[in-house]
Formats: C-alpha cells, structure tokens, sequence
C-alpha cells in the first residue's frame, strides 16, 4: 500500500442515468479515479440512509450518490425524495460529527460520462483532504474497544496537588 | 476643494494581438453577473438604442468585439459613452445580458487604459464624481459652468439664458452643499478605492 | 399607517425644487408619513459607476446602510428620482446575485464603520407607493379639482419601470400606472406612445446634439397628441425636456411649447392646493396656458391622433390582464 | 440489536463465478486470472463452488460453459463479472433459464466499462474486479427466483385529441381492425390545421388535405367520435386502463340533428369567435365552428346563449325542422376500458400580447400568425382578403417577424421549428395577393427537411426583402418624415451593422408554440411527466420518440414538442405502429421488479401513501394498511427506502441485496481490509 | 425441588427499569412465588464473588438492564451469561445504549471532564477519578471507563431483547406470566434472539389519532401552538417518531398529546432506527427546491437527537466520530 491515503468510496447510481453514465465514461475510455465502487439501485429515490451508514460504519471514507437531474427522472419525480433524504442525513451525519462533505450527492444525466468521471476523480480527492474515516477499525463489528488509560489520559489519573 | 482633473487625450497605442483575455475581463468587473458570454448577435440592443445613430458600434458589434479581443478598438469605441442608461436593451434582450452595466464596466476600462477619442464625457463624470467626493452631493451649478466652459464654450451664451432661469427659479444655487460627515463619506470611498484596485489592479 | 423613509436626492433640493414642494404638499392630505434619512448622500447618478466599481456601489450603499440604522421596523426606502430609485435598487439587487461584490462593498463601508445587508431594505419609488400603498380609491376622493379636461402625456422615462428587478410594474414598455393616477385625478390621458421613452439623461451634457433628438422625439410625439403638458416623475427628465426645450427648438427651428410639470403638482392641483405651494411657476416652459384650461369645456376634436378603437371592421384582441399587483388592485381594473 | 457483520451464508447455496476476458477489453487491464483463482479461494466459504476465466463469456461457448456447471455441479447463483448489465444481463440470464436455473439468480457486475476502460494500473483494476466480485457474490446469495408479471392487453385505444396527429393515429389503428376512442374538447375534429390556409411547402390547401382525412376518421366503422369531451380520470395500467370520459352537453340531440345549420342561422347572438376564427371573426350562440366540421352537429354554447341568460329566445328551437335542441341535455360520463393511450394533445400560440413592445393588442395593424392564417384563409372573415384591421385597406408593405416568444429568455427560450417557415409562407402569399412590398425580420434562419429551403429560395426570388435582426420595436410614434400614420419596425440591422426604422402598414407576428396551458395538470392524469418548458416527456428523445415512462401511454404531435405537420402525422403513425404491436402480443410480461407490503408490519402511518406518481400505492381505510399494486409498480424502490417501519420490501433491489452488495465490496465478507487500493 | 433462580442487574443505566419491575404490582409475587432471586442488587445483597461461585448456568433467567460503559459492566455482563440460561437485554439501555448512549457523542476523556470540572460539580482540588487509588483501609478499585458505551449483545450473546424505557409494566407482567407458563410447561419460549413484550409493528398501529396522506410544509416545537387533538402529530409538523418506533407501548406518549420520542426502539428487522425516521420524515417533506427543503429541515434543530435518542449505540455507527476517533 502507498503511504498516501487511498480513500474508500462506495457509490450508488441511477439505473437510468448515473449508471449509463458510468458506462459511457467507460465506453468512451475516460480515466478516473479506481477508489469508488459502484452499486446499481433502479432509482436514486431507493436510495435508503441505512446504505450509507453501513458503508461508512463498514470501512468506506466517502460514499456518492447519484442519479437524474431534477426534473429528468426516469421516475418523474422521485430524485427529489432523494435529495430531501439527502439533506436530512447530512445534517444528522454533521451531528455525528462526521463531516457532511464525505456524503455528495451528483446529479448526471446518461449523456455525461464526462461529467460523471470528474465528479469521481474531484470527490476522490476531497475525501482524501478530509483523511480516513476508519470508522470500522475502531468501533466495527465488535472489536473490543481499549480502555481508559486511553480515555481518560495518564496524566489526568494523578490527583492534582 | 480639489482641483479638477482632467484627463489626458489619448496616447497612441500600439496594435494588440487578439487578446481573449477580454471578455471574461468585462465580465468580472461587472456589477452582477453580466451574461455577455451568451450574446447571441441577434441585435435586439443596436435596434433598440435610442442613441445609436450616434455610436461608432452597435452594442452588439461592441460585444462581438470583445468576443474578437479587439481590446483598443473596443475600449476606443464611443459607444459607452453615447449610452444614456435607458435599459430598453436590458429588458428586451433575449439572453439577459446586463448591457447597461457592460457600458459602464467599459467606460471604467477606457478611462483606465486612457483610451477615449473625444475627453468631454470622461471629464464630465470625473468632474461630477470630483464634486461628489468633495461634498457628498452633486452641484449643478459648478458642475455645468465648470463642464460648459471648458467643452462648449460657445454654446455657454447659448445657455445662459436656461441658467438665469434656473437660478431666478431657485432650482439651481451658486453654493454648493456639504453633507455633515463628509470625512465618513471619504474615508469609506478611500477604503473603496483600494479594494477596487487590489481587484484588478 | 406606513411609514417611509426618504431619500430626497440632489435635485429635489435644486433643479426639482417644485417637485419637492408638490411632494410636501401632497403628503397631509394622502396620508403619507415620509422620514428623511439623515446626513444621505448623492447616489452617483448615472457617471459615478463608469468610473469605478466598487466606490460607486460603495457610495449608493452608505445610503442603505444609513437607512437601514434609521429604519426601526420600517424597512421600505422611497425615492421620488429615478436614477436614486434605480441606483439603489441596483445596489441592492446587485449584492444579492454577486455576493462577491456584497463582500466588496461592505468592506468599504467598515472604514466609516457601517454595513448593510443586502436584501434588508426593501427599494420603491414614490409613484408605487402612491399606486400600491395609498391607493387609487383613496386618491380619488381626495380629489376636489378634477383635471377634467385637461390632456396630460405620461411620461415616466426610463429608469423607473426598467430594469425593474423586482417586478413592482405593471409593464417594461407601457406600464399603466402613471396613465391610472392621472385618470383617477380626472385627467385626459393620452396613450402617449414613448411614456418609457429617454429624455436624453447625461447626454445634455455630454453630447447635446444626441439628446436635443431625443427631447425632440418626446416633445413632438406629446404635441401630435395635442398634449397640454407632460406629467414626469423624474428629475432628470424634467429638467431636461424643460429647461433644454428652447436649446431644441433653436437646434431644429421648432416651436414646441410643452410645459413639463410632475405628477404630484397635478395631484396637488386636483386636491386644490393653491399652484404656487406646488412649484408651479419654476418650469421653464410655462404651464400657465395649461392650467386655465381646468375646469373649463373643450370643444370635442377630430383632428385628434387617436388610435382607431374598435370600429367596424376586424375585431381588436382584448387587452391583456395587467400583472398581479395591479390586478389584486380591483379598483385599479376599472 | 443491530448487526454489522455479514451474516453467514446457510451453506445451501452453490455459486458458479465466471470472469471474462472480453478479448484484450478487460485481460488488458485486469488479471482475469488472478481474479478468478481469488474468487475461488477467498470466497469459497462465501459458497463459491466454481471460478473460471473465459476469453468470451457472452459467445456462445461462453454461455454453455455456464449452462454446464449449472446441470453438473447443480449451481444455485450465477454472477458473471464481464460488460455492462445493459449489454449482456439479458444474455446470461437467458443462458441460466436454458440451464433450467431462475433467470433472476443471475448476477451481472461490470469490470470491463468500470474498471478495465477506466483505470491505468493493472494491479488496482485487478484489485478493484475482486472487490466487485465479491460484492456480486454477496448479492447474488440474496437473489430470489422471480416470476414476470403477465397482464392482457384490452384492444382497444383512446387517442386524445383530435388535430391531425390524432386522427393518423386513429385511422392506422381503425384500419388495422382494432376500435379507437377519440376524445376531442372542441365541438369538431381536426384542430389547428383547420384554421390553415395553405402548408409549406407546397402551399397546398391545408381544408383539401385535411377534410377527407375527417370525415375518414367522423364515419370509420372502428372509430368512436367524443368530441366536445374531455377525459376526467385514468385508472389501471398499461393493457388494462379505465378511462372516466366527461361528454360535455351539446344541448343538441345528435339522434335527431341532420347538421342543416338553421339553427346557426335564425340564432339572433353573435359572438367574437376567439378559438376558430382567431378573434378575427363571428360565430353563433349555437355554432359548428367550420362548415366542414365533423361531427357536423352544432354544440349550443351555453355561456352566450340569451335563452340561458334571460329565459327566452329559443330561436333555435323554433326552427329546428327536427326538433333536436334540448335544453336539459345535461353532461354525460363515460367509462371506456382500453389497452392504450395515445396523447396528441397539440400546443396553444404564444399570446403575442406579452411582448408589449411590439404593440400586439395595442396597435391595430400588428397581427399575430393565426390571425394571419384566417385573413388568407378564403373560408376566412375577409374571404381570404389580406387587409388591415379596418377591414378594408390592402396593405402596401408589410413587416414579418420572426421567433415572436421563441428563443428569447423573456417568454419561451426554446425555437418553435415551425415560424421561419410559416413566415416564409405568409411573405410568400402577401406578395403574391398584394403585390406588397415585403420584409422578414430574423435572427437565424432555419429552414432544414425536404424542399424547406428552396421554398426559402422562392420568397428570395420573389424579391421578399430580408433583415438579419431582431426587432427592437414596432411604434406608431412616427419620428421623420413619411412615418406618420404608419407603424414603423426599429432594428438593427445586424448584416449592414446599423439601425433601421422600416415604415410598413403591417405588422405579421410569427408567433411561436406553447404547451398546452393544462399540460402538466394533463400529464399527472395520464401519469407522465412534462420537460422544464412542459411538453410531454418521451421515453428516448432519440430512440423511442413516441413512446413514455408510464407503459401503455403513448404521445404524438406537437404535445411533445414543436414540429410542423409531416412530423407530427409521422409521429402519430408511429404512435399507432406501437399500439398495434402491443395489441398484437395479447399480454405483456412486466418485468418483476416490483415493491409489496408485509401487511403485519404495515402500521398504516401513510408515510408512503403520496409517494408514488404511477398511483401504485392504495390504503385500505378499512383495515388500515397499504397496499401496491404489482401492475401499476414500476420498480423505483423509492417507497421501499422511506417505510420507517421496513414493511415494504422490493423485489430484485431489497435491503438485504444492497446491504449484502456494499460488504462485499468493501471486502467484509472476507475479513479483509477494507479495499486495498 | 428448589425453585429457578431469578437474577437482575443494574449496569449504565439510570434504574428506571428496576421501578418498572416492581411497578408490575402484584405480579412480583408470582416472581416470588416461581422464583429464588439469587442476585439483585437493588433488591438483595449478593456480592459479587457470590454469583462467581456459583455453577455455570446455574441462573434460569437474568434481565439485564444498562449499557456497557466501564470494564465492571463488561465483567458483570460476562459473568452473568456464564451463569445464566435465559439472558434478556431488558429495557432500552441494554437493548440499544438508550440516554446513556448519547454519551457516544463524545470522547470520554470529555465526559469525565465535564463531571469532575465544570461548575455544577464541587472539585476544589480538581480530583480525577482513578483506577487503583490507596487509602488507610487499603486499595480501592474505580472502575474504568471505555471510550464508548456499548449495547449488551455487542458485548456478550442474547437471548431476549425486551425494549422501552422502561419497558411497560403491562409488557413486564406478561412476560413474567409467559415464563411462569413456559415453567409449568404450559408455553414454548420464542425463538432466541426475538423481541419480547412488544408488538412487531409501529406505534401508530396503536395510535388512536386520525392519519392522512402526509405533505409536510413546515416541523415544529410541540408546545406554543394549538395541537389537533384528532390528527396525527406528524401531520400537523410534529416530528413524532412513532411511524418508526416498535409497538407495544399502546402509543402512550401520542394519545396523551405528546410525540413519541421512540424509546421503543425500531421495529422488527430494522438495522438502523435513525435512518428509517431520516427517509420518512424526508419523504413526505412537501418541496422540491434545495433552499426551500433546507428552511423546513430547520424545523428539526437536532436531527442527531431527535433521531437517535435512544438508539445511538445500537446503530449502525454506534457513535459520534470524536468519541471513536479517540478509539
């Protein structure tokens, strides 16, 4: 491994838009970034919050989400559920202390392969300023948390004269 | 009060390669967002321009010329200063460009760069300007007496009779009015005038 | 009952000295409570902003900043000039969409430690106060000495009704609003075709033979309708239709007179006050001729240059429904 | 109470691996191999019985290796790691169903266009292909068989409207032997292009092209008229749609009417025709818009009538020889089923008189495009007499202008296809009915499609005098010479780089299309979705022009975008060819991709109850609990993520499958670092 | 023969679910009756190395109530299910961290921070607590704490999950009667690993209000402002979290007037609570323009705490990332 930080990134696309334009990135021989892993959900309105903290609570550092542009959905209307879910999590997320930046939501219609891969390479090298999250390192999956020495610091556990 | 100043006539400038820094340039130093990118050459401004028999370009041959870097012909043109700011290419323009405010963007330019043909509309809006920043008001009076005899002497008798009036009408007076915290008013447009030139210096 | 806060500008105190006093005038009897805002400065008229940027925005908005001190729970600005009116509104206007410049802005005013938040005043002209606050209704039974008779071009010139970020009027091209005051004041108001029409602005001094043209324009197309005067709600319009009215003539060897009076002397007659609390007297041009013909019967004209109102022949399409605040103003409709 | 770890596989599953190479496409970057071999190994525990690499999976070959395994090792999953699933899904799941193997327990992940085309280090492209295998591996663990929904397709069709997109449609499908509905507002057929005088580019007469057309469509065996009728609601889905029809009361018995037109005649109201005419002319109280109307019974308007205003007259009744005026005819509903919907609901004109500064509505002699179309038409008020408002006066020279509300920010900012040669047409028959002398102001001239621009060439030759410019004004403030009593047109002039005050006497608005005003209210009936500017939205903009997101509605003509009359008649027999297929195959398969409700977790909380624009979402008030169905469902999953009670799940996409998907991929499945990139 | 030996412990946790078993009234009397309550601390002095000493499995049913905040509560935790056949997470705390949980927000070097040093704590010498401290009598032992409370089942394997807080009296008395039943063979136990005393759907299945379609303009406080004593609280832009929360309680909170603050945590075979109010509360936010939904979304100031109240370290990111950047 590099010592420079590879950022995890999951992301969930469109069936309709985000994800053909993926393939057509693909298609059209665009490089981008290799950190983001792409899940296909039929619309962004599938979208479920759960999916993201799992992602981030499971070792991603960022996860993007994707779908038509407001107006355009193959759905008529459902991206905007999307984007209100979208809102609503990133402010719990902030509440958590997670910084909101490492959950973005793109809008790219199947036209824009183009648009699709530099929105990946640029949200890679966001997550990448923001660091790792490792989140599953410290707490996932029951591994056992270390104990108060590294709580409540060595120096604090003398009396204060 | 400061003395007027007035500005140089033009000094030759040496022909420019095409320069397409131009156009974004107007576009940042407009007020708001100028739009200019999306003129579409239709000529709606040049039919609508109340002046423009006056002007050496339409509005849109001016714009097409920014487009082109034509920079001194541009900034030479006196088509800005033929503008009279009655915002009829404004609201009929069917791109929403801000055309009025470009006028003014490249007024800013021309003076900048000393490139103007005939010095009568710098000087007047300098010289108003001038007696703004001395006061906090405009002075007509010292404004067209001062702006008269120095661009249209002759037609000063002309005039005189419209100025008795107006003074014999009490709407316009020989002294001008000061507002009480002019030394606010300055020091804001000083502090202004750094930030201006820290922008595009 | 609102209150506004003025902001006169530098030719309400000079050349639109009857524009003033008409306006003091009005005020009582209309209801309308006005605050001038202390210590204002000139709004950089129409040179300031060619000249540079951020100290012509930075000018305007000592205003608002000045304004908005003043303003307790108030927040609506009236100016009765319209290169003010517009100066202002742009400023705030522009703020809003280029924050950049807000930033710029505010940054100037610190050094006289002030601010303004753009957006925190709200910007109107005189007229659309009168229209939309006061109120037709209410000027009509104010009026006394109806203008019966009288037939008035209304020409609001440029500034006011464009570009009008707001949306406050009814029209860019041929807004009804001034047409609709001066009905209500029992005028003859003709369908003066270049209402929002320039006056010529700076160029009277800049470049006088581009600006004779234009008075020229106004004052000829005004006397084909056989106008008696011309009512404005602008300074600049009115001094330069006026007081450069013989400098045209002489140019073009015409011999217009057209007296050039603002829409509040009209109210002020309407309501009976006398003429000379309302600047009458100031124009160059005289309105004397004009005046005496209030109240007194004219001989019906054929020779008027009307437009053919749906005669025989082919049907007219029906006018369109004016926009929402004139609509919502049932009493403006009729 | 809440579990992160993957939960282990009950070890029943068998799942088949296979990697391709795709050619260079893929082993050019990726080391298929090594992907294969990981596969294989790391996630045998995982219930991978079987990984292989093959040069071309989707060949033929390829395909029966995997059939093979299927009946040899007796696979239980598929996930086949190659292309796009919108290339081969389909292939592959046809290959398992041969095998005998749900097709539905096939997945398909992409490592050719995400992540051979688009990475440049052969190691992480290798790395990243585990990543998305194994994320297809835990997916697929998840898959459940599924079978597609099949429902019957009712032969019949509504077409709603009946301008001439309408009517081709309704004449194919009639033709092909299947019955059709039209449902048309006004009192006649054959909308705007009855109000025509002569088409482009031929200048043949638009009444001799059209009529046939309508009495074809007025007395086809297979073709049920409604006009004066408007469709109220629309239930079901594709194949099985119930459509509640509102027939607007004529006040005339149609049993008894022979369309003699007395009625018209001894009707003492006379009213300014704003629809037909224009408002360039007068119809009656009781009217058929246009001799030719069909159907030829008159509709009594109820508005105008001075029976119904002062309670007598009864002119009509009076002298209808066979007594078919009856006052108490009240509306009449109708349910009609059909299979399919075809929407060709056409466009409205831009109302010229926005643009104020061209003094439509305020100056007499500026005249919009349809006025225009009426003053040449010779069944028109003027008989077809080009003249000025006064109903008299021929004019002597006339200002066309161009994208009057097209292409301009201030109204519409789309081009409306049709004006620059509509305008070409009108410069065309002003010149050749008043010899006038005539200008086109334009700003880009568009006449592309056959023949368009010789015509084009033609109104050149005829001396048409041309202005690249669009106009800034038109005023009767005359301000030189000879422009008094004129109206004169300011322009610039953009070719000679000048401003022009032409003189004319008048004026032509080449005024552009609009959706209709009701298009949106419309679409949400029909449950299809409207483009920003609001005509109707197709389901390709290339590849499937007329059909919709919403299976079994179709659309056609200018309700899905400006467009002259070949493409619109094109249109609605494409439209009819797509019905015809569909009818054709009886029933229809849905694809399974669907949500239901577990009604024991159904709180009935209603959170879901307006998410859903096909409607598929219903509450039983009664037991209170919610209900989709599986017909209307169109699979987006959107009610599936926003049930705070997780009672609603979703075939094909369920929780269980992403959830499973993202372990996979960020490699928990197998202990690993997440993603060593 | 001896009677089954009952067991309840007490770890992070405020007690409440101690008062709700003896809330269950009479009831407690057939827990006498059935019961030889080995270990209890609020209600029996046992020590500690009295339950060590007992055999493994030696307890029939343990209810365990609290949070895993300090290496006693692990230790306890551990030793418990050694000796116990039926271990139930009892009430919210152990089931899903409950208020203890909120901790999580926070690093617990903050946590002790705030108890030893901020003003409404009397420190004159600015003490810290310490694991091994000598005193005259003798070394004294202070518990240490973990850098995050955990859940119970995070910790050791459950059996039973018995959530609320606290759970019901009514949901208590029942299982108390099912296992007195399953003693006298008369009942099966569910299967390990379900939810006990509480319903499988959400609170509005119990929920006397009227309910609508929802198209939400605008969230708000509950209080200053008349309530449609009828409607659903959500729909009047009451940010009930009932729609989301386990039934059970029969809806206590809404049908007195007060939104429900989901403190019987999320339904049958939810993974994340906080999520599912997140998507639904979106859902049905009636706006599609980003500043608009952002102005309606203000009416929910703490969306952290109004989401995960009660289920913070049950969720999927069990916590704040300050407390696990500490980690």
């Amino acid at each position: 491994m590099s010592d420079v930080f590879e950022p995890v990134i999951v992301g969930f696309t469109c069936n309709w838009c985000s994800y053909r334009a993926a393939d057509l990135a693909g298609t059209a021989r665009m490089k981008y970034a290799p950190n983001i892993r792409l899940i296909r959900l039929m619309c962004s309105g599938r979208l479920d919050p759960t999916f993201v903290f799992k992602a981030l609570a499971n070792g991603a550092d960022g996860v993007m989400i994707t779908g038509c542009h407001p107006g355009e959905c193959h759905y008529l209307e459902q991206n905007y559920k999307a984007l209100r879910r979208f809102h609503l999590m990133r402010r719990t997320l902030k509440g958590l202390g997670v910084e909101p930046e490492r959950v973005k939501l793109v809008w790219a219609s199947a036209a824009e392969g183009a648009k699709f891969a530099s929105e990946v390479t640029a949200f890679v090298e966001e997550i990448r300023a923001l660091g790792p999250l490792h989140w599953g390192k410290a707490l996932g999956n029951g591994s056992t948390p270390n104990v108060a020495e590294e709580a409540v610091g060595k120096e604090k556990m003398e009396v204060a004269a | 009060m400061a003395t007027p100043q007035t500005l140089d006539p033009p000094k030759a400038v040496p022909k420019m390669i095409e320069d397409l820094t131009l156009l974004e340039e107007v576009s940042a130093r407009t007020a708001g967002v100028s739009r200019l990118e999306m003129c579409i050459q239709c000529g709606t401004c040049g039919g609508s321009c109340p002046s423009a028999a006056d002007m050496d370009h339409t509005p849109r041959m001016l714009f097409a010329m920014l487009r082109a870097g034509m920079r001194q012909a541009a900034l030479m043109s006196n088509t800005p200063w033929i503008c009279v700011s009655c915002y009829h290419c404004v609201v009929r323009c069917p791109q929403n460009v801000h055309i009025a405010d470009v006028m003014y963007t490249l007024k800013g330019m021309a003076i900048e760069a000393k490139l103007f043909q005939d010095s009568t509309a710098p000087d007047f809006s300098q010289t108003f300007v001038d007696m703004v920043e001395e006061y906090g008001r405009s002075y007509e009076f010292g404004l067209a007496t001062r702006h008269y005899l120095k661009h249209f002497p002759l037609r000063l008798p002309g005039m005189a009779p419209m100025g008795m009036g107006l003074l014999s009408k009490q709407r316009m007076s020989i002294t001008p009015t000061r507002i009480k915290d002019i030394k606010q008013l300055k020091a804001i447009l000083k502090r202004a005038k750094e930030i201006e030139g820290d922008n595009h210096g | 009952m609102a209150k506004y806060l003025l902001y006169p500008g530098c030719s309400m105190e000079s050349s639109a000295k009857a524009y003033a006093d008409s306006l003091a005038a009005i005020t009582k009897p209309i209801g309308l409570e006005l605050e001038e805002i202390q210590d204002w400065n000139c709004c950089g008229a129409t040179e300031y902003l060619g000249i540079s940027l951020t100290p012509a925005y930075a000018l305007i908005t000592r205003n608002l900043a000045l304004a908005a001190q003043q303003a307790n729970g108030h927040r609506t600005v009236v100016a009765p000039c319209s290169a003010c009116y517009l100066n202002l509104a742009k400023a705030d206007y522009y703020m809003r969409e280029q924050p950049k410049l807000g930033k710029m802005v505010n940054e100037a005013l610190q050094a006289g430690n002030l601010s303004y938040k753009p957006g925190s005043l709200e910007i109107r002209h005189l007229l659309d106060v009168i229209i939309y606050d006061i109120g037709l209704e209410n000027i009509k039974s104010k009026v006394v000495r109806p203008l019966t008779g009288l037939r008035v071009a209304p020409y609001l010139g440029c500034m006011v009704p464009r570009p009008d970020y707001e949306g406050r009027w009814s029209d860019h091209e041929h807004p009804v609003e001034l047409d609709l005051l001066l009905k209500a004041l029992g005028a003859e108001v003709i369908d003066f075709p270049l209402k929002t029409h320039c006056c010529g602005g700076h160029m009277t001094q800049i470049g006088p033979e581009t600006a004779f043209e234009l008075i020229r324009r106004l004052i000829a197309s005004a006397d084909q309708y056989q106008a008696d005067l011309m009512a404005t709600l602008c300074p600049m319009c009115q001094m330069n239709l006026d007081a450069y009215q013989s400098e045209t003539n002489r140019h073009f060897g015409t011999n217009y007179h057209m007296p050039i009076v603002f829409f509040t002397q009209l109210m002020g007659v309407a309501f009976g006050i006398a003429p000379e609390k309302l600047g009458f007297g100031m124009e160059l041009v005289s309105a004397k001729k004009a005046l005496e013909k209030i109240g007194l019967e004219i001989p019906e004209q054929e020779t008027l240059l009307t437009r053919p109102k749906k005669a025989e022949g082919l049907p007219m399409p029906k006018p369109l429904p004016l926009k929402h605040q004139v609509a919502k103003k049932d009493e403006v409709e009729k | 109470m809440t579990k992160t770890t993957t939960n282990q596989p009950d070890g029943q599953e068998k799942i088949g691996v296979y990697v391709c190479h795709c050619g260079s496409n893929i082993a050019g970057m990726v080391d298929v191999q090594q992907v294969a071999q990981w596969a294989g190994s790391r996630l045998k525990d995982r219930g991978v019985v079987v990984a292989r690499d093959y040069k071309f999976m989707c060949s033929s070959l390829g395909q029966e290796l995997i059939e093979k395994d299927i009946k040899e090792l007796g696979l239980t999953r598929v996930v086949v790691a190659a292309c796009s699933p919108h290339l081969h899904e389909k292939t592959f799941r046809t290959a398992c169903e041969r095998a005998g193997l749900n097709p539905f327990l096939c997945e398909l992940v992409s490592i050719r266009e995400q992540v051979s085309w688009v990475h440049t280090d052969k190691v992480v492209a290798t790395q990243k292909s585990q990543a998305v295998v194994s994320g297809g591996v835990e997916r697929v663990l998840h898959h459940e068989p599924l079978e597609p929904l099949t429902v019957p397709i009712h032969p019949d069709t509504l077409i709603v409207g009946g301008g001439i997109a309408g009517i081709q449609a309704a004449l194919e499908i009639a033709d092909a032997g299947y019955h059709v509905f039209i449902v048309e507002r006004e009192p006649s057929i054959g909308g705007h292009m009855a109000q025509f005088d002569k088409t482009f580019p031929t200048l043949d007469c638009a009444a001799c092209i059209l009529t046939p057309k309508m009495v074809q469509a007025g007395t086809h065996p297979n073709i049920t008229l409604l006009t004066w009728s408007e469709v109220e609601k629309v239930e079901g889905y594709v194949g099985n749609f119930d459509v509640t029809i509102r027939k607007k009361a004529r006040k005339v018995n149609v049993e008894k009417c022979t369309g003699c037109g007395i009625c018209q005649e001894k009707c003492p109201k006379k009213i300014i025709d704003d629809v037909y005419e224009a408002g360039l002319g007068y119809r009656k109280a009781i009217y058929t818009p246009f001799p030719q109307a069909v159907p030829k019974y008159p509709v009594l308007d109820v508005k105008n009538c001075i029976f119904f205003e002062k309670g007598t007259c009864k002119a009509c009744q009076k002298f209808c020889p066979t007594d078919a005026i009856d006052f108490e005819q009240q509306d009449e509903i109708l349910n009609v089923k059909v299979g399919n919907i075809i929407l060709a609901t056409g466009y409205d004109l831009f109302d010229a008189r926005k643009v104020t500064n061209y003094g439509y509505g305020r100056l007499a002699n500026v005249f919009t495009s349809i006025e225009m179309e009426r003053l040449t038409n010779a069944a028109g008020p003027t008989n077809g007499q080009i003249v000025l408002r006064d109903g008299k006066t021929v004019p002597k020279a006339v200002g066309i202008i161009h994208c009057v509300g097209s292409r301009d920010r201030n109204f519409n900012n789309y081009c409306s296809v049709i004006c620059c040669m509509q305008s070409l047409k009108f410069a065309h028959l002003v010149h050749e009915r008043t010899g006038a002398t005539v200008y086109n102001f334009y700003i880009d001239m568009r006449t592309p499609f056959k023949d368009y621009d010789e015509f084009y060439q033609r109104v050149l030759e005829e001396s048409t005098l041309f202005v690249r410019g669009k106009v800034a004004e038109v005023t009767d403030a005359a301000r030189l010479p000879g422009e008094e009593g004129k109206l004169i047109i300011q322009v610039e002039d953009t070719l000679a780089g000048k401003q022009r005050r032409i003189p004319v006497d008048m004026v032509i608005l080449s005024t552009g299309l609009e959706p209709r005003r009701d298009s949106r209210e419309v679409g949400k009936l029909f449950g299809i979705s409207c483009s920003a500017n609001g005509w109707f939205t197709e389901k390709h903009p290339k590849l499937d022009p007329v059909a919709t997101m919403t299976e079994g509605i179709y659309i056609a003509g200018c309700a899905q975008g400006p467009k002259d009359i070949p493409a619109s008649v094109a249109q609605g027999a494409a439209a009819a060819a797509r019905v015809l297929g569909k009818i054709q195959q009886k029933e229809m398969a849905l694809e399974p991709v669907r949500a239901s409700v577990i009604e024991e977790k159904c709180s009935g909380c209603r959170i879901c109850n307006n998410l859903c624009p096909f409607n598929a979402i219903f509450f039983h008030e009664d037991r209170m609990v919610t209900e989709i169905n599986p017909a209307l469902c169109q699979g987006c999953g959107t009610c599936v993520a926003a049930c705070p009670a997780g009672a609603i799940t979703g075939t094909g996409f369920s929780n269980e499958q992403v959830l499973a998907q993202i372990d996979g991929l960020l490699l928990l499945n197998v202990g690993d670092e997440p993603i060593p990139v | 023969m001896s009677k089954p030996k009952f067991a309840m412990y007490w770890a992070a946790s405020c007690g409440g679910c101690e008062i709700a078993v003896l809330n269950i009234h009479e009831k407690i009397l057939d827990v006498d009756a059935n019961f030889d309550v080995v270990f209890w601390p609020v209600a029996v002095d046992t020590k500690y190395k009295d339950v060590e000493a007992m055999p493994d499995g030696d307890i029939l049913l343990t209810l365990f109530n609290g949070g895993i905040r300090n290496d006693e509560n692990e230790h306890i935790a551990k030793l418990l299910r050694k000796k116990s056949q039926i271990l139930v997470a009892f009430g919210s705390c152990a089931c899903e961290g409950c208020i203890p949980g909120l901790a999580n927000l926070s690093p617990a070097s903050e946590i002790v921070e705030t108890a030893f040093s901020t003003v409404s704590t009397d420190n004159p010498n600015n003490v810290r607590p310490q694991t091994h401290y000598t005193v005259p009598e003798g070394e004294i032992q202070i518990p240490r704490i973990y850098p995050t409370l955990r859940t119970l089942d995070q910790v050791v394997e459950v059996d039973y999950y018995m959530p609320g807080c606290p759970p019901e009296s009514h949901q208590i008395a029942a299982v108390v009667d099912l296992v007195v039943q399953v003693l006298q063979g008369k009942a099966e136990l569910p299967p390990k690993g379900s939810v006990i005393g509480a319903g499988n759907s959400t609170v509005c299945d119990e929920c006397p209000r009227k309910r609508n379609v929802k198209s939400i303009t605008s969230f708000k406080r509950i209080f200053g402002q008349p309530i449609d004593p009828e409607l659903c609280l959500l729909e009047q832009g009451i940010p009930c979290n009932g729609i989301a929360t386990r039934s059970g309680c029969n809806a206590r909170c809404p049908s007195a007037g007060a939104q429900c603050i989901g403190c019987y945590g999320p339904a049958e075979g939810v993974i994340d609570y906080g999520a599912r109010l997140i998507t639904a509360f979106a859902s049905v936010i009636n706006s599609t323009d980003p500043e608009e939904i952002d102005a309606i979304l203000d009416g929910i100031p703490d969306p952290t705490g109004q989401f995960y109240r009660f289920n913070l370290a049950g969720s999927l990111l069990k916590a704040g990332k300050s407390a696990w950047d500490k980690a």
